[in-house]
Formats: structure tokens, C-alpha cells, sequence
């Protein structure tokens, strides 16, 4: 039944976090065995691929490291791990060379050859490196080609971690359960060390914009290991995801920021632009408040016919809309909407998640062995991510882990046996839908995304975290009583769709139970009831861990290590200068 | 199908291009009023260029045509190996050149 | 059933390739019987003769039409993927590939006309 | 009849592996439909145990793609009314990749090639130099921009005869990619890329069928990556740098 492998060190995952890490790990110890483990194909799942703004880094002789450090703390609005964010900084200056130079990323020029760097929302310089507006294709397609060439990185495609099982010291990693997705077997992969880079992913949401293989599953086998969880309050919710309508994988993929940027409308049902009733810039403000305006548009039913608002792009002239952002007008036509000439419906749909594991800037976590990089990992953002420092998270991070890994393997030499109780019992939960009679897990996972977005979602409030609470237990409840049938396990998507949901409930509980006790309102995180950032200079983030006795959250003090709001680096170094 | 193939194939095809074009008018030229063996004979007996055009049509023809039945065979003779592919088209080559030769020594010499 | 058995991904220029290959595999056959009848020469002229009012028979005039078809549409379209490897990428192959065909299938019916 | 007052759909789905077989589903129709969405129905409300592949559903990915009517294509971003036939609509996996189950193929022999064509960056530099300038009107630069919005779906791969006929040829989207590289002025394995597409599978063996560029959902052009490399290969080898 259960098949065991070992491994020196595992890694979970195949975004930007993943194959950086493959890679380095690789370069660092090539006589390790290193194995990647990942729920789609290598590379081809995951958002890493999918960003389409790119990559922010201060290269040029303009700009400095200094200046994209205080976009990311003020943009954070002060609630970042400064530690964090400062190498997150300083090393994407290096990651981008790496990616230039030696994976092979093409990424777009100036005329005079230099790397051109593109103007993105919330930054006090276009730092943003990108090919075209595919630069995730661009950064994932040499990553992977680069760990395929290295036959010494073993590659378990489509496979599905399930469990992080501890040793049978109870307080350090020994191994990963997961499901072989094509023949539906389990493996217990044993490792030295493990890298968790699964890549968060606020799906739970009726409206999300990341692939379909995200579920949070990293977050909620974090939640279930005891280990601590950060900012799980903190969701970025992107202003125009596209609303196709019911029953359509499409809604709520993004349409791109630049459209707004680029002088776009936007137009309540009745055809009226309403931005200016929220804020002087328009639909230039920022995610959040275009976010927050346009559900308060919803919320007062001035909707289209499918319950979002208009984007009008028509009025720049549709030849110019249609060169211009060519990618987004062929995308929407290819679906049957036409974006450069007419009105196509938008709705904020769930794009980032900020919270996560708690780590520390090598990656290491509380448990020994674990490590963790990416969308997965938390603190980097505080209340909100920077567009273009997701991806830089992702390779800085992943690429440090790879550093990391080998050096603690070798400072803690040999095998952890896994708690066989524990793996027991994860076996057990895996299989669990197929004891029970099958049901139908999509109603489920509808109601999980319509409870999440109405009670939970852009705009919150007491009352409505404490409804989201109630009916997430409940949900939760009829989840565990819904069953799959037991017929053929080989690529059986449906009892993935249940794993799915299971996570997705798990997390928002602990969404929902953070967002209940930050009672104030600060980036991503909006609190009706209470709708002022609060003091800057006693700034706290939350934190949950589960316990014997359930859910424990507590709030902990921002340390100001680098900078104390009020002050910038900028001034600091200019005064030296 | 490797580079040197290739090369050898494109460069044949490129080679017979002109000569073909040649050929054909002379098939046009030749049938204008039925054709005749003296016809033929009379213009190709004793003739090096016209010698040197078959020969070197005969030779490229051998070249090309055998290379291009060998991708055929690959291709579509599910199973067979590519060691057998390329024996029996360079064996058909070889027919083709000694036959050709023949022709051509039986219209040039005489 | 198989899963291909509904492909319909063949397209202008597959049919071009298609027309290439069988062409070229029917000048192929052609070739030793062209150059067997042509060394009939080395016996005498009058055998060659014999062999080409044999050849006057209209069926065979056909069958030789069919052969200049075959050399032409074999040389254009040879000529079309030449230049398709060899210089700068042109759009619209399917279209030259088509004249090449019908310009392969005017030479035949010319020289039909002139031999009948 | 749906919402949309339109007919349903009468979809044939491949079920099994590849001796599997079509059967026939009734999904109703709607004005916002995918052919992803198709199938997404079928497995939500049908049959539970349909099996497909997608991750993205917004042309980014490359792990969609099915043959639908006949034909390859990513189908996150394939309208239906795009495609069906009538209210017809048969969906099967790639063709000329093995079948996993259902929609599902194993996309190993396809990366595989790849990698056998080099289709890998090798670096001149690390990341303690400096970023190479590059100008973007170089001749090279605009070769190699051409072809490098890959996103490896395999649709050209399932519409090619040339690669169902020769179990050795790389294939259009490996060759493509050891195009860009070729023209990657950064790149320090060119002459081992050309030794690998020069050999047997190799780009010669592409009789510019074309249907990898008229079915290539990102209009890239493999067949002129492929003569370019035809035409590299071919002087690399007449200087005698590389072998057959
Ligand atoms: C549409 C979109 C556009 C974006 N644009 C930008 C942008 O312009 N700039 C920017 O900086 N950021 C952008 N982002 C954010 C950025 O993509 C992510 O922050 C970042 O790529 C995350 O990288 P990652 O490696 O942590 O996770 P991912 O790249 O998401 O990879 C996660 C991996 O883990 C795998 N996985 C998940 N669950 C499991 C499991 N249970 N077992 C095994 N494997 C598992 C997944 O399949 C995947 O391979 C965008 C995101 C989206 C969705
Ligand atoms: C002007 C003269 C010719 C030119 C330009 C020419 C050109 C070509 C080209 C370019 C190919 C490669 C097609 C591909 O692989 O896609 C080819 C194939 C071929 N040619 Fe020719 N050719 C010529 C004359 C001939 C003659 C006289 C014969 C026969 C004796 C012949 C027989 C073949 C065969 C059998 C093939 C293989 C077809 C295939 O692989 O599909 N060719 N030719
Ligand atoms: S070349 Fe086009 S069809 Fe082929 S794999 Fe790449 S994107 Fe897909
Ligand atoms: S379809 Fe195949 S034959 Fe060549 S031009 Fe494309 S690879
Ligand atoms: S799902 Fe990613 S390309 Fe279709």
C-alpha cells in the first residue's frame, strides 16, 4: 500500500520557490540526493508561470536598494519582517543576474541594450524587469529546463503532498506523505531536510485569480505540523478579475493592471464611472481601494447583468487598446469578449496571499529540517505585496533555502524516523471521503468560496467574520461526511477536489479567525467596523498555531530593526552622501 | 535524416533544378512533331555536353531519389530499421546509377 | 476506435508534402524503365523506335502526360521548400504551393495537347 | 435547454487509456464556455472519475491542451462556439504522446526531446557579471524573440505526422527552442546544440508540414526556427565543425 523513498532533501513544489531551490541545493552538494516533488507537471503548474508584470529589482544606476526597501515597507504598511524584506532586497539584485546570466532569461531591453525596467503600481521607481507581459513563462520555462538537465534532481510529477510527518522526537521533520496523482498510490518520501514551497493561494474565494492546483494544501499541513502562521489576515485581492459568468473556469483571471494605468474606465451597471466618488485618483489608486470601491458598487447592486462592474478601454481607440495590450485583447477574444472595442464585466478577485509560515531569513522554521520559501513563507510583504516582489519572494527565497539546505544536513547528520502514529493517521484522513457515501464535493466548494467572499472577503466586519466562522465549521462538518467513490484512484481529480477543499476550509478558518482579531485596517486587510490603520509605531502581526486544544492566535510586536515608521532609509543615506 | 544527408540531398535537388528545367524543354522541344529514335541520336551521338548532362543528371538523380526513399521507408515501413532503410535505398541508388550509366553510354557512344 | 481515427489536422501544405512524396517516389519508379527503354538504343535505333510508336498509343501519351506532371510538380514544389529552408521566412505557402500545382498540372496538359 | 436558451451540447469524451473508447455526454450550453469548461462539467456533474489536465485556465500554462474535433489545442482559451460542430464536440487527449487516462497524456517524451535537441541555456557568465547589453534591433535578438514565447503545450508536437512517422524526430517545439538558443549571443554550447539537431531526428528530418505553425496557439512559427536551424546545421557541417 504505502510505498517509502528516501531522500537527502525534498522539495515540495515547482514554482520560482521550487526549482531555484532545486537548482542551488544541486550546485551546492551535487552528491545529495535531491528529489522535487510536484502537484502538476514540473514547472507547468503553480503562479510563478503566470506573472505577467515581472520581476521588481533596483539595478539601475538610478534607483537603489534603499528605495525599493522603503516601497516594500511603506507598501506593507509597516507591518513587514524588516529582516526579511531587507534580503529579500538586496538578493534580488543578485537573483536577476543568476537569471540573466546563467538560467538563461531573456528578459526585454532597453534600445541601448541595458535591462528595461517598467513602471508598476506603489513604487517610487520603474524597477520592474520583464519579457513582454509573459514573464513568468519566461522565467519557469529556463528554470525547469535547467533541472531537467540535472538528472541528479529526481522529479515526482504529479505528486500531491498530503502531510508533513514529524519525527518521532514530535518537534523536527522526517518525511512528506503524498499521493502518486497518476496511479493514486501513497509515498512516504523520508528526507533530510524539506523544503515546503507549495505556493499559498487564497482559492477558497469565489472570485481567484491563481492556478487551479493551488489550494493553500503547504499552509494547512504547516497548521497541522503546530508551527506558527503569520499576516493570515492578509489576502490581495486584485481589482479586475474577469466575470464570465457561472460555470466558467475564466472568471476571475485577471485582467491586467496596466489597463487602468493606461487611462481605463470603469463603469457601474447603469454606465456611470463611480471611481471618483472614492478617491481623486481615479482608477489609478491603488489595488486595494479600486478593490474596495468597486465592491462597494456591488454591494449596492449597481452591477452588470453577471454582478461585477465594466471595464471600457473603447474610448483610447480600439486599434491602440488592441496593440497595445495585445496579450490581454486576444486573451478576452479567445473567450469571447472584446476588450479594445466594448465593455467587459470586472469583479476583485483573491490574487496574493501575504500570511504564512513563520521563518527566518535563511528560510529555516521551528521545526528543524523544515524549510520554507516562496508564497508559502510570510513576513516578506506584511499587509501587502508589492506587484512584481511575489516572483522576486519566490526566487530570492527558494534560492536561499538551496544554499541552506545542504549546509544544515551536513551540521545534523543522519536519518529521522518518521512517527508511524502520525503517519497513520494522515493515511487514514487521505483515504477518508472513500469510506463515506459519495456526494457532491462541487456544491461544497461553491459555498466555501460564496461564504469566503461575502463573510471574509474585500470588506470585513465583525458580525460577518463571525457568520464566515460558523458556517465554515459547518461546511467543514458536511465536507467530512460527503464521500468519493472508491472506484479507480488513478488521476481521480475529484478526490483531489475534496483534498482540495479540505485545505481551503482548514486555512480560511485561520483567515477568518486573524481577520476577526485585527481591528484595525492596514493594506489588504479592511475592517468596516473599525477602518483606521491604527498606530504605525506599535504595529503588531498576528499569529495562529494549532494546539491540543485547538486555534491559538496572539499578536506580536513589529521589530522596527532597519527602520521605525516616520523615518526612510532614503534620508539616512542622502545625509550620508 | 542526418546533416550529411541532407546537405547531399538539397544540394542534388538544387543541382538537377536547372538540368530539369533543361529537360523539360527539350521534352517539349522533342515531341513537337512525334519523336524519333534518329531525332534523339542525331542530337546526343558524340555530344560531351550532352553526355556530361546525363551523367551528371543520372548521378544526382541516383543521389537524391535513393536518400529520398529512405526517409519514405522510415517513415512509412512501420517496424523496419533504419540499418535496413538505408541498405535497400543505397542498393535502389546503385541500380539506378548503373542502369543511367547504361542509358546514357547507349545514347552518347553508341 | 483509436483516438486519432477524427484527426483533421492535415492541411494544405501536408497535401503538398503528401503530393511531393508521391511524386517523387513515382518519378523514382519511373527512372529504371525510363533508362532500360532508353538503352535500347545501344542495340539499334530501330528497336528504340519500335518502343516509341508503341509509345504513339494514346493511353501511353496519357501516361506520359502523367510523368511531365509529375516532374513539374515535383520540381515547384521542390523549388518551394528550397527556398522555404534557404531564405527569409515568406507567409502564404499554402498558396504557392497550390500554384505550383496548378502551374505542374498546366505544363502536363500542354504537352498533352502537343503530342495528341 | 440551458439559461442561455441554447440547445446542449453533445460532447464525445475519450475514456480510458489508449485502448479506451468516445462516450457521449449531454452538457448544457452557455455564452461564456470554454472547451476546459466542457469537460470541467463533465467531471463535476457527470462523471465524477473523468480525468484531465490544466493548471493556469489562461493560456500560460501548456498543461490543457486536448484534441478537439480533430484538432490540438489548448482548450482554457478555446471558446465552444468556436469549435462544435452543430452541438457536436468530440475531446480526446494529445495525439502522439502516450495516455495516461482519459485526457490526460504523459508529456515525458516530448520534454525529453528537448532536452536531446539541447534545448537548455549554457551559461557564458555568472551572476557576480554584469548583465549583457543587448540590443533589441539586433538581427539575432529578433530571431530568437520570435520563437521564445513558448509556453511547451505540445499541440504542435500532436500535429505533426512527421513526429507520429519517426519515433526519432525531436520535433517542432524542441527545435524551436535550440533555434532561440542558437541565436542567444550569451549562449556557450552552440556547436553541441548543432551537433544534436544535426543528427538523426534532428531538424532535418522536418518536411515543413507547417502544421505546428498553423496550429501553434501562440502563432509562433516552428517551421522557420526548424529551417533556420536546416540552414545552420548545413554550414556548421560544410566547414566541417559539426558531424553527421
Ligand atoms: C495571475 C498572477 C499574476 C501574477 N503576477 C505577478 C507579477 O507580475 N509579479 C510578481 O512579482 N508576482 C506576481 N504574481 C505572484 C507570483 O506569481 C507568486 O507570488 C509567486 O510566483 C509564488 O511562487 P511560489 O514558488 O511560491 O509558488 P508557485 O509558483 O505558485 O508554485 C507552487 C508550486 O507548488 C505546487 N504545489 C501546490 N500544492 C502542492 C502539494 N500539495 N504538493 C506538491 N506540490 C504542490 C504547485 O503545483 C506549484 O508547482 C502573480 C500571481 C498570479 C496568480
Ligand atoms: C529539380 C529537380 C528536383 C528538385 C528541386 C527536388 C527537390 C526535392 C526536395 C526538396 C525533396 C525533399 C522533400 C522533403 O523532404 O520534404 C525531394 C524529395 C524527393 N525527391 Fe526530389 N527533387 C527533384 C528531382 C527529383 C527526381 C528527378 C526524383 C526521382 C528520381 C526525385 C525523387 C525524390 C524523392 C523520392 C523524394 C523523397 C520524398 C519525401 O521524402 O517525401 N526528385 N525532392
Ligand atoms: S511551439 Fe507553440 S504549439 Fe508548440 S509547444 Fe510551443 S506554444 Fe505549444
Ligand atoms: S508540422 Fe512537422 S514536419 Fe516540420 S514544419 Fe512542423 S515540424
Ligand atoms: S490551463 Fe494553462 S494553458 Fe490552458
Amino acid at each position: 500500500m504505502l510505498e517509502r523513498l528516501q531522500t537527502d532533501i525534498l522539495i515540495l513544489g515547482s514554482g520560482g520557490a521550487g526549482l531555484f531551490a532545486a537548482l542551488h541545493a544541486h550546485a551546492a552538494a551535487p552528491d545529495l540526493s535531491i528529489t522535487l516533488a510536484t502537484k502538476g507537471l514540473l514547472g507547468k503548474c503553480g503562479c510563478t508561470r503566470m506573472v505577467q508584470g515581472g520581476y521588481n529589482v533596483a539595478l539601475n544606476p538610478g534607483d537603489s536598494i534603499e528605495r525599493h526597501f522603503m516601497d516594500t515597507i511603506e507598501g506593507g504598511k509597516w507591518l513587514p519582517d524588516q529582516d526579511l524584506a531587507w534580503t529579500l532586497v538586496t538578493q534580488a539584485v543578485v537573483r536577476v543576474r543568476e537569471l540573466e546570466n546563467e538560467v538563461g532569461c531573456f528578459f526585454d531591453r532597453n534600445p541601448d541594450g541595458t535591462l528595461h525596467g517598467k513602471a508598476f503600481a506603489g513604487q517610487t521607481f520603474d524597477r520592474t524587469v520583464h519579457k513582454g507581459d509573459l514573464t513568468g513563462i519566461e522565467i519557469i520555462n529556463r528554470l525547469m529546463e535547467q533541472v531537467w538537465k540535472r538528472p541528479g534532481v529526481a522529479k515526482l510529477e504529479e505528486h500531491r503532498a498530503l502531510a508533513l510527518i514529524p519525527a518521532r522526537d514530535g518537534a523536527s521533520v522526517s518525511g512528506v506523505l503524498m499521493i502518486d496523482v497518476r496511479t493514486g498510490g501513497l509515498r512516504f518520501v523520508e528526507a533530510k531536510a524539506v523544503l515546503m514551497a507549495t505556493g499559498g493561494g487564497p482559492t477558497m474565494y469565489r472570485y481567484h485569480t491563481p492556478s487551479g492546483d493551488k489550494s493553500m494544501d503547504g499552509l494547512s499541513m504547516a497548521l497541522r505540523a503546530g508551527l506558527k502562521l503569520r499576516d493570515m489576515e492578509m489576502v490581495q485581492f486584485h481589482p479586475t478579475g474577469l466575470l464570465a459568468g457561472p460555470d466558467t473556469r475564466m472568471t476571475g483571471t485577471v485582467l491586467e493592471e496596466g489597463l487602468r494605468g493606461a487611462g481605463g474606465y470603469l463603469l457601474d451597471g447603469g454606465m456611470r464611472r463611480f471611481m471618483a466618488d472614492y478617491d481623486p485618483k481615479l482608477e489609478r489608486a491603488t489595488r486595494d481601494v479600486v478593490s474596495r470601491s468597486i465592491y462597494a458598487e456591488m454591494k449596492a447592486g449597481r452591477t452588470t447583468p453577471n454582478g461585477g462592474v465594466y471595464i471600457q478601454m473603447s474610448h483610447l481607440g480600439p486599434k491602440d487598446v488592441a496593440k497595445k495590450f495585445k496579450g490581454m485583447v486576444d486573451r478576452c477574444r479567445d473567450c469571447g469578449f472584446d476588450l479594445a472595442g466594448g465593455l467587459v464585466e470586472v469583479v476583485p478577485t483573491a490574487h496574493y496571499f501575504m500570511g504564512g509560515v513563520q521563518c527566518r531569513p535563511d528560510t529555516s522554521t521551528e521545526w528543524p529540517g523544515l524549510f520554507v520559501a516562496g508564497e508559502d513563507a510570510s513576513g516578506m510583504h506584511g499587509a501587502n505585496r508589492l506587484g512584481g516582489n511575489g516572483v522576486a519572494n519566490s526566487t530570492v527565497f527558494g534560492g536561499i533555502a538551496g544554499d541552506v539546505m545542504p549546509g544544515w544536513i551536513a551540521a545534523h547528520p543522519g536519518r529521522r524516523a518518521p512517527d508511524e502514529d502520525v503517519l497513520a493517521a494522515e493515511i487514514a484522513r487521505a483515504q477518508h471521503p472513500f469510506g463515506k457515501t459519495p456526494g457532491n464535493v462541487h456544491v461544497l466548494r461553491e459555498r466555501l468560496m460564496d461564504l469566503m467572499w461575502d463573510e471574509v472577503g474585500v470588506v470585513r466586519d465583525a458580525a460577518g467574520i463571525a457568520r464566515g466562522l460558523a458556517g465554515l465549521d459547518a461546511l467543514e462538518a458536511e465536507l467530512l461526511e460527503t464521500g468519493v467513490a472508491d472506484g479507480d484512484r488513478a488521476f481521480n481529480l475529484t478526490w483531489h477536489d475534496w483534498l482540495n477543499l479540505r485545505s481551503l476550509v482548514e486555512t480560511s478558518r485561520v483567515i477568518a479567525l486573524a481577520a476577526g482579531r485585527r481591528e484595525n485596517s492596514r493594506g489588504a486587510h479592511f475592517r468596516s467596523d473599525f477602518p483606521e490603520p491604527g498606530d504605525l509605531d506599535t504595529s503588531t502581526y498576528t499569529v495562529v498555531r494549532q494546539g491540543a486544544a485547538g486555534l491559538a492566535i496572539t499578536e506580536e510586536p513589529v521589530q522596527f530593526t532597519i527602520v521605525r515608521p516616520g523615518q526612510s532609509l532614503l534620508d539616512v543615506k542622502e545625509a550620508a552622501e | 535524416m542526418n546533416v550529411r544527408l541532407y546537405v547531399w540531398q538539397r544540394g542534388t535537388a538544387a543541382l538537377m533544378a536547372p538540368l530539369v528545367l533543361v529537360h523539360l524543354a527539350v521534352i517539349f522541344y522533342a515531341t513537337r512533331q512525334g519523336l524519333t529514335a534518329a531525332d534523339i541520336l542525331g542530337r546526343t551521338r558524340g555530344s560531351i555536353t550532352w553526355g556530361l548532362f546525363y551523367g551528371v543528371f543520372v548521378l544526382a538523380a541516383a543521389i537524391h531519389a535513393s536518400i529520398g526513399l529512405r526517409n519514405i521507408l522510415v517513415e512509412w515501413v512501420p517496424g523496419l530499421r533504419s540499418r535496413a532503410a538505408a541498405l535497400i535505398s543505397t542498393a535502389f541508388g546503385a541500380v539506378l546509377v548503373a542502369l543511367g550509366a547504361r542509358a546514357v553510354a547507349a545514347v552518347v557512344l553508341g | 476506435m483509436s483516438v486519432g481515427a477524427l484527426s483533421r489536422r492535415r492541411n494544405a501544405l501536408w497535401y503538398a508534402a503528401l503530393v511531393h512524396r508521391l511524386s517523387g517516389l513515382g518519378l523514382a519508379v519511373f527512372l529504371p524503365l525510363h533508362f532500360l527503354t532508353l538503352a535500347l538504343a545501344v542495340e539499334d535505333g530501330a528497336r528504340l523506335d519500335g518502343f516509341f510508336r508503341f509509345a504513339d498509343m494514346p493511353a501511353v501519351k496519357l501516361g506520359e502526360t502523367g510523368l511531365v506532371f509529375l516532374l513539374a510538380v515535383h520540381f515547384l514544389g521542390g523549388l518551394r521548400i528550397l527556398f522555404v529552408e534557404n531564405f527569409t521566412w515568406r507567409g502564404n505557402q499554402a498558396k504557392l504551393a497550390s500554384a505550383a500545382g496548378g502551374l505542374a498540372m498546366l505544363l502536363a496538359f500542354v504537352f498533352l495537347i502537343r503530342v495528341l | 435547454m440551458t439559461p442561455s436558451g441554447k440547445p446542449d451540447l453533445s460532447v464525445s469524451i475519450w475514456r480510458g487509456g489508449a485502448d479506451g473508447a468516445y462516450r457521449t455526454y449531454s452538457v448544457p450550453s452557455r455564452d461564456s464556455q470554454t472547451v476546459l469548461d466542457v469537460v470541467t462539467y463533465v467531471q463535476r456533474h457527470l462523471d465524477p472519475t473523468l480525468s484531465y489536465r490544466f493548471a493556469c485556465r489562461v493560456g500560460m500554462c501548456g498543461s490543457c491542451a486536448m484534441t478537439v474535433n480533430g484538432r490540438p489545442r489548448w482548450t482554457c482559451r478555446t471558446h465552444v462556439s468556436r469549435v462544435a460542430k452543430g452541438d457536436k464536440l468530440t475531446v480526446g487527449p494529445l495525439e502522439n504522446l502516450p495516455v495516461v487516462k482519459d485526457l490526460a497524456t504523459d508529456m515525458r517524451p516530448f520534454f525529453e526531446k528537448w532536452q536531446d535537441a539541447k534545448g537548455v541555456f549554457e551559461p557564458s557568465k555568472t551572476r557576480d557579471d554584469a548583465i549583457e547589453p543587448i540590443r533589441p534591433d539586433t538581427r539575432q535578438r529578433q530571431l530568437a524573440d520570435a520563437g521564445v514565447e513558448c509556453i511547451n503545450c505540445g499541440v504542435c508536437y500532436a500535429a505533426c505526422d512527421t513526429v507520429k512517422w519517426n519515433t526519432d524526430y525531436l520535433g517542432p517545439a524542441a527545435l524551436n527552442r535550440a533555434w532561440t538558443l542558437a541565436n542567444d549571443v550569451r549562449d556557450a554550447g552552440q556547436t553541441e546544440r548543432l551537433q544534436a539537431v544535426a543528427s538523426g531526428g534532428g531538424c532535418h528530418a522536418c518536411h515543413s508540414h507547417q502544421s505546428c505553425q498553423e496550429h501553434c496557439p501562440q502563432t509562433l512559427n516552428p517551421t522557420a526556427s526548424i529551417a533556420g536551424l536546416k540552414r545552420l546545421t548545413a554550414l556548421a557541417y560544410l566547414r566541417g565543425e559539426i558531424e553527421a
